[in-house]
């Protein structure tokens, strides 16, 4: 297992330390090439498909192309001895490093456990676990979560308005980042003045079922003051349109559908922020595992920045495009880590090729 | 015959649904007798017994078990106190072993667990007792043709040890040779003080078996009396209600007929060997021999359900049909009264004009549509052309007793206007009266230029109604009687293949 | 006698129906001194959200009879909206409606034919079917808005009522005929009731099952089109929602799950039934946990109200 | 010996199935054969093979539980908050947890028996409710499952001595034969051995095969239909409740996720048919579903050992299912008589 040890660590610009207080972890250094695995639970949506791209672009870098042996992508679904046992089948082959999106925030112990008696790294991302034992890449998402809130509240207030309905959009149960943001978004309301009623559906991270949970809620509900979702913002918007509900404020991810959607209307009262989790992350937690094997010192928690932008901020061509399909997360790429696969490049690409 | 009865039945009744199945019923038998109840299908016999026997409460009445008033709360009650039943409808459970299933609510057991050994055992001193020592406990249930299982029930039965022991038909399937181990065994029992319930429509069975005769009608119970205190002919007219005069209509001379189907070496599997034969315009030929030498095999190839049958056929210029469809659609048009009526012939708890057309959708439909007024036409016609004893057709044919089911098989069939009719022992459990009126209806259909293809497995009915009977031994025709030489010894001689020798 | 027995979960489906409406409308008005349960303006918009499920069940309910169950439903539906979506155009909805004959084909054949149990094979489909929407959504980011043609059968209106109730009763209209009047849907009981005998009544039982799978795959394709359109778009997993609903209102409207009885009214108001007990249980923001536990037990005590399934004493 | 091949034909084709797609995987398989590469499959098969074993009771006396995967996650929700303490709560948490399931069964049972329901009907119902418990109990994933417990569980004999320090720290000699056998495997053969298979040599369990062959005929021979309809429903709820166990210690948590349970569900009915049992009812067997879901795990496992487009793998796990279930079609075509496709 790694040792703990005293930073700084490698690459402080791409591994960036969570805080102040972040441990560094230390493996012993192995000869390369590496065999890495990534082993993904859900598969049922876009950014998933594109975190998978991206990770297969990603392993022909040039930059790491030769220190990657063998690389191997498994999606399990969202079963977790199905996602452990997968994991702990790529200990017992002898790879070298597990990148892994969890299921669950907890329930990894005993891989833990394996990984580190068999100097395996394991690199959760994205859905990261509940613990400080192994080393995770990821944005912060109960910052993502008050952004979101602390936005949709300053815009109602600039509105005048203190009351109402708020819509909160949530992703796939029972996972950590799910959690984490709406925790962070509750707590702000909550801690707001306004007299706010909070309404809550699953749109599961898709814009399909977003779409369609936000339709039904509008139907039961009427109408509300704001809407904060996570992932299916796409979906978020074409709900409201079709409903012909008034634009109001709205917090969504990166989905350039969405971002355009904020551009066109934010005059019509859509003032939008999007921040997006961005599908890169897992070029960065591969580089990590890369660098740790390599026998450098790593953060045990790695922070990625949020990406930002609201409607002031967005800008054609740049953070999103409107001549491109809706259905991408636009925040891909992470150059201070030299991740420059970026969104439209690994997504709208084959559909250019399409029509 | 003053002792107190074994079963002592007072003021019974029961009805189904509005139904009255049996009305103020007094009835009782004496210890070690052998007890006949008679009566036409829907009689209330299978009910009365199943009353007995704790698988339905009566609505009225009461129950006395060797002058103990009992009432039984369900089958295994009634088998603790010695009352065992063999049902109209069998009681084994196709997917266990014989053994599994004679031993089935009381198995040995060795530490609290079902003992398979002993069961094997005890499974096979019960077969050697009805004299079914060809059985191998060890084989499914389901494996095993009609009347190796009424033997194996028979078997389980007797392992009950019963005090009252009920057959409710539980002969229909049985040959000649199986019946007389019955007989044996009825008298072996009576001997040991048991009493026997007998319930079949076999009169000779009847005669010979028992000593004290009970019939029922309509529900009621009309009389019991000693064997012989009244002939053949009253008792039939308590049973029905009316004289039956002769049983089997006349035959017309024998004559020279154009054949309408002819197959040579037929032969399927291990079933069928080489069977040649040729039915003739407005015949009934009857196919004969011991139970499962390819007769029942022999239908259903005709009838298009069997795969990889060999051998040349003709049937009006063309050879077998490949499936049902297109041997009732054909030309000429076949259709087959199968072997089991509740789960080959019926879809019970379907309606009974529902059944009646099941097989000729064309003649209630216009383009594929159903016309109300034809739909309404057919049934009327089917239910009147076989006398068919329904309150509602739009009740569940379930609800008929036996025979009238069985007819709404041939009427349902007989909607079809077929040309070749196949039969497969369709009077099985099927009252005389009935029975009477089937063997003219068949009669009428041949001489109006159709033709039957007959099996019985009751040699008198052969006699009484085929003009040609063919008899079947291991796959192959080993005798054809025709005319006066079809009698009961040719047909047993033949049957059990001793020589060609007439 | 018998019509009495038929119509009783008719009935009872139907007052449980009403129980829900006083419930959900007592909740409004207490809450929010309003009733939007008892405005036709938001009851036909539940039954347009309700539109999808009812076709659904219409062509499940023609499986059901025949003592067989289609487990590829939800697959069926998000493949066709896949495909309809992805060719787009005119040809949209024929594309997602022949995707669903093919399935149905399919099907038919596995449990008709290959005769292996339809439980198994039609969940095989579904998984195969998953993959297919897994794989098209991945493999080369497919066009998946909703054609004109589906929006607006979707969510226009005609005479005021929305044009997918106008679908879901057409389908209605059809399933009920087929069962009801034709020889087809003689067949279906018949078969649904005791195969073998309807087979050695010359019944084409195979063709019949056949046709009963591309029912149950058409009706889930056409819902599938209509459900993109309302989400304006296909997406994997858009039709997950929709199998157990529809098994159960199937079953409440008095069709034996195990085949050969019920009546097509019953799915209706099965259908119904459902939809109006869902949209209370949002007005209510009941959450989900206690969600499931009142659709539970309803169902239960309906059918324990019903009381059907005499014991089996075999004679 | 051939004739309980022939009686057992769909059986014996699992098992067949099995070995040939294990040992394939063994061979391709850089450590295969090691008992490494058994603990994790062993792991990774025991809920939904209990989950199978659960299915296959109810299905003998052909009825449905459309709630197994339900109760199993109910369970597990309640595992994750008992398994936690001196050894003592430990030992009660358990018996607890398996009350908890075994009582739904019973109640899945009572509703069947006394309210004389479809089964897959009622326990679609009960399924939800059972659902709806679990969300109650975990609205968020959590727990605090004992982390000795967990890893002892979850390894080789050897290394739950170890834990426990028993037999020497798992070096006594008499260990030895047994200490590289997975403990997951252990228990799983334990419960079928000591429930599974007694049960089945009592007149109840023979109820159960004879309901589901001929109802009618049971009844009449006198068989005590309710107690084994009864009996049918609990067992399903304790096998279950063992799946539960076993995924909380697995886990460490307990997590109400709809999505898991309904795929147990479903895919314990596929491990019921792979396994040989017969949906119709009468045929089959426990043991044989526990092959049908190592098979249906198995086929999975191969997606890490080969290279396969990742996004294909759910539509290739899909065909080789459909393919699996449609190998038994062969008897279709050499039926010679086609009655016996409809029994
Ligand atoms: N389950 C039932 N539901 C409704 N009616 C029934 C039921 N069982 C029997 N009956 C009716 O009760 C009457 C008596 O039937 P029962 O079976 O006792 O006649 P049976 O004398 O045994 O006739 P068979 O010789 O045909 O066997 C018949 O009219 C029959 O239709
Ligand atoms: N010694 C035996 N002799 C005859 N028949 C046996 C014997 N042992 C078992 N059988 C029959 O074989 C069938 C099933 O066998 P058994 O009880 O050994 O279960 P199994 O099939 O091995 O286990 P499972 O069903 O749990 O997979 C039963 O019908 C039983 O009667
Ligand atoms: O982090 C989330 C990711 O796991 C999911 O797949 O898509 C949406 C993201 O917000
Ligand atoms: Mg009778
Ligand atoms: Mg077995």
């Amino acid at each position: 297992g790694p040792e703990i040890v005293a930073g700084p660590g490698a690459e402080p610009e791409c591994f960036a330390p969570w805080s102040a207080d972040t441990t560094y972890m230390q493996w012993p250094a192995k000869e390369g090439p590496f065999k890495i695995a990534i082993v993904n639970g859900f598969v049922g949506n876009t950014w998933r498909i594109q975190m998978i791209k991206t990770a297969k672009a990603y392993a022909e870098d040039p930059a790491i192309k030769d220190k990657i042996a063998e690389f191997k992508v498994v999606s399990t679904g969202t079963d977790a001895p199905a996602q452990l046992g997968a994991i702990e089948d790529f200990i017992n082959q002898g790879y070298d490093a597990i990148v892994t999106i969890a299921v669950a925030p907890d329930g990894f112990d005993r891989v833990i456990r394996l990984a580190d008696k068999n100097n395996v790294v394991l690199v959760p991302f994205d859905n990261v676990l509940d613990t400080d034992a192994v080393m995770q890449v990821n944005e912060d998402q109960l910052a993502m979560g008050r952004t979101w809130a602390e936005f949709v509240m300053k815009e109602l207030a600039a509105a005048g308005v203190s009351e109402g309905k708020i819509l909160e959009v949530r992703g796939l149960p029972g996972n950590s980042v799910d959690r984490d943001r709406s925790i962070g978004i509750n707590e702000v309301i909550a801690a707001d003045g306004g007299k706010w009623e909070m309404v809550s559906v699953v749109g599961n991270w898709d814009d399909g079922t977003t779409q369609k949970v936000v339709a039904d809620a509008i139907a039961v509900h009427g109408q509300f003051a704001a809407i904060v979702g996570q992932g299916g913002s796409n979906g978020v918007i074409q709900a409201l349109k079709d409903a012909g509900h008034p634009w109001v404020p709205v917090a969504g991810e990166s989905e350039n559908g969405f971002r355009k959607a904020i551009a066109q209307y934010k005059d019509d009262g859509l003032k939008g922020i999007s921040i997006g989790q961005s599908p890169g992350l897992v070029a960065v937690a591969m580089k990590a595992a890369i660098s740790a094997l390599e026998g450098n010192p790593m953060p045990q928690l790695i922070s990625v920045p949020l990406p930002v932008a609201d409607y002031t901020t967005l800008e054609d061509g740049k953070n999103f495009w409107s001549d491109l399909p809706d259905n991408f997360f636009t925040v891909n790429e992470f150059p201070p880590c030299g991740v420059n696969i970026s969104g439209p490049a690994i997504m709208a690409k084959d559909e250019s090729d399409l029509n | 015959m003053t002792s107190t009865p074994i079963v002592d039945l007072s003021g019974v009744s029961k009805s189904y649904a509005g139904i009255r199945a049996l009305e103020a019923v007094d009835f009782a038998a004496q210890r070690g007798s052998v007890h006949a109840i008679l009566g036409e299908n829907g009689a209330g016999k299978s009910t009365l017994i199943k009353i007995i026997a704790g698988v339905v409460s009566p609505d009225a009445g009461e129950m006395r078990l060797a002058g103990k008033p009992v009432r039984f709360a369900n089958p295994s009650a009634a088998n603790a106190q010695g009352v065992v039943c063999m049902f109209q409808e069998l009681s084994l459970i196709p997917d266990l072993s014989v053994a599994d299933n004679i031993s089935i609510s009381d198995p040995p057991r060795r530490f609290g667990l079902i003992d398979h050994r002993a069961q094997l055992v005890r499974a096979e001193a019960l077969l050697a007792r009805v004299r079914c020592e060809d059985v191998d406990p060890r084989t499914m249930v389901r494996d095993l043709s009609l009347s190796r299982r009424q033997m194996v029930e028979i078997a389980k039965a007797l392992g009950r040890h019963p005090q009252v022991l009920i057959l409710d038909e539980a002969t229909s399937a049985l040959t000649a040779r199986d019946v007389q181990t019955v007989y044996d065994l009825l008298g072996q029992l009576k001997g040991e003080g048991v009493t026997t319930l007998f319930i079949s429509h076999r009169m000779h069975e009847v005669e010979t078996l028992c000593d004290r005769l009970s019939v029922f009608r309509n529900g009621r119970h009309i009389e019991t009396f000693a064997k012989g205190e009244r002939t053949d002919g009253e008792i039939v007219r308590l049973m029905i209600g009316r004289d039956v005069t002769a049983k089997y209509p006349p035959k017309p001379p024998q004559q020279l007929r154009p054949s309408v189907l002819s197959v040579d070496g037929l032969a399927w599997e291990t079933a069928l060997k080489g069977v040649s034969l040729t039915l003739g315009k407005g015949e009934i030929l009857g196919i004969g021999g011991l139970d499962g030498q390819g007769q029942k095999d022999l239908l259903l190839a005709l009838f298009g359900v069997l795969k990889g049958v060999r051998g040349r056929a003709d049937i009006g210029g063309r050879g077998l049909p490949g499936s049902p469809v297109e041997a009732k659609s054909g030309h000429p048009r076949v259709a087959l009264i199968p072997e089991d009526r509740k789960t080959e012939g019926l879809m019970l708890p379907l309606s009974i004009a529902d059944n009646l057309v099941t097989a000729a959708f064309d003649r209630i439909t216009r383009g594929g549509i159903i016309d109300a007024a034809r739909l309404e036409a057919a049934v009327q016609d089917g239910i009147a052309r076989l006398q068919i004893k329904v309150g509602n057709p739009k009740d569940p044919v379930r609800t008929l007793s036996g025979g009238n089911q069985q007819k709404v098989v041939i009427a349902k069939w007989l909607m079809t206007d077929p040309d070749i009719i196949l039969m497969n022992d369709p009077t099985r459990g099927i009252d005389i009266g009935t029975k009477q009126e089937i063997f003219r209806m068949m009669r009428d259909l041949a001489d109006g230029g159709k033709s039957i293809l007959f099996y019985s497995s009751d040699y008198a009915e052969l006699i009484g109604c085929a003009d040609r009977v063919l008899v079947l031994y291991d796959g192959q025709v080993v005798r054809e009687l025709e005319g006066p030489a079809i009698t009961e010894e040719a047909i047993i001689g033949a049957s059990l293949n001793l020589g060609t020798a007439a | 006698m018998r019509v009495a027995r038929e119509d009783k979960p008719l009935m009872i489906a139907l007052g449980f129906t009403l129980v829900i409406l006083a419930v959900g409308t007592g909740y409004t008005l207490t809450t929010n001194g309003t009733a939007p349960l008892l405005q036709p303006t938001y009851l036909l918009q539940q039954l347009q959200i309700g539109s999808f499920l009812g076709i659904c069940a219409a062509g499940l309910m023609v499986v059901i009879l025949t003592g067989h169950i289609d487990l590829s439903i939800p697959a069926t539906l998000t493949g066709a909206a896949m495909i309809g979506t992805a060719i787009g155009g005119p040809t949209a909805i024929p594309a997602a409606l022949a995707f669903g004959l093919c399935v149905g084909l399919l099907n038919g054949a596995g449990v008709a034919i290959l005769r292996v149990p339809s439980m198994i094979f039609t969940l095989g489909m579904d998984t195969v079917l998953r993959g297919v929407t897994v794989a098209q959504t991945g493999g080369f980011a497919p066009q998946d808005q909703a054609t004109p043609l589906m929006l607006a059968l979707a969510k226009d209106r005609f005479l005021g009522i929305p044009l997918a109730l106008y679908v879901w009763a057409g389908v209605s209209i059809v399933v009920a005929f087929l069962l009801a009047r034709t020889s087809f849907g003689r067949a279906v009981y018949a078969i649904g009731t005791r195969e073998r005998a309807a087979y050695l009544s010359g019944i084409r039982t195979r063709p019949v099952i056949v046709g009963a799978f591309v029912a149950s795959s058409v009706c889930a394709a056409l819902a599938g089109a209509l459900l993109a359109g309302y989400s304006a778009k296909a997406y994997q997993g858009m039709g997950n929602a929709y199998l157990l609903p529809a098994i159960a209102a199937v079953v409440l409207g008095g069709t034996n799950v195990l085949g050969g009885s019920g009546r097509y009214v019953g799915t209706l108001i099965g259908v119904i039934l459902i939809v109006l007990l869902n949209s209370v249980l949002s007005i209510m923001q009941m959450p989900e946990a206690l969600r499931q536990i009142i659709y539970g037990t309803v169902i239960i005590v309906m059918l324990l109200i019903y009381g059907r399934g005499d014991r089996e004493t075999g004679q | 010996m051939l004739r309980l091949v022939n009686q057992n034909r769909g059986f014996a084709g699992a098992v067949s199935l099995f070995v040939v797609l294990f040992v394939i995987y063994n061979i391709l398989h850089p450590r295969g054969f090691s008992s490494a590469v058994l603990v994790q499959n062993a792991n990774e098969s025991v809920a939904i093979a209990f989950v199978a074993m659960a299915q296959t009771v109810p299905v003998l006396m052909r009825g449905l539980d459309l709630s197994v995967g339900a109760v199993m996650t109910l369970s597990a929700c309640v595992a994750s908050y008992l398994l936690t303490g001196s050894g003592l709560d430990i030992s009660l948490g358990i018996l607890a947890t398996l009350a908890v399931g075994t009582a739904f069964g019973l109640l899945n049972g009572l509703i069947v028996v006394y309210g004389r329901l479809q089964p897959i009907i009622a326990t679609l119902a009960t399924g939800a409710v059972a659902i709806g418990l679990a969300l109650l109990l975990r609205p968020l994933p959590g727990g605090d499952v004992d982390g000795d417990l967990g890893w002892a569980m979850t390894n080789t004999v050897w290394d739950f001595a170890d834990t426990y320090g028993l037999a020497d720290g798992g070096e006594a000699w008499w260990l030895a034969p047994f200490a590289n056998i997975p403990v997951p495997l252990i228990l799983l053969i334990g419960v079928a051995l000591l429930v599974w298979l007694p049960f089945k040599r009592t007149v109840t369990g023979r109820t159960i095969y004879a309901i589901g062959s001929a109802e009618g005929a049971a009844y009449v021979s006198g068989l005590p239909i309710n107690r084994a309809k009864l009996a049918a429903f609990t067992l399903a709820g304790f096998f279950s409740a063992c799946a539960g166990l076993y995924l909380a210690l697995q886990t460490s948590t307990g997590n109400a996720d709809t999505v898991q349970a309904g795929a147990y569900t479903l895919n314990s009915i596929a491990a019921v048919v792979l396994g040989g049992t017969a949906l119709a009812g009468g045929i089959g067997g426990a043991i044989a579903s526990i092959v049908g879901a190592l098979i249906l795990r198995v086929i999975s496992f191969y997606f890490r050992i080969l290279d396969i487009e990742p996004l294909l793998q759910p539509l290739i796990e899909g065909l080789v299912l459909l393919i699996a279930v449609s190998i038994g079609a062969w008897r279709t075509f050499s039926v010679k008589n086609r009655l016996e496709l409809f029994r």
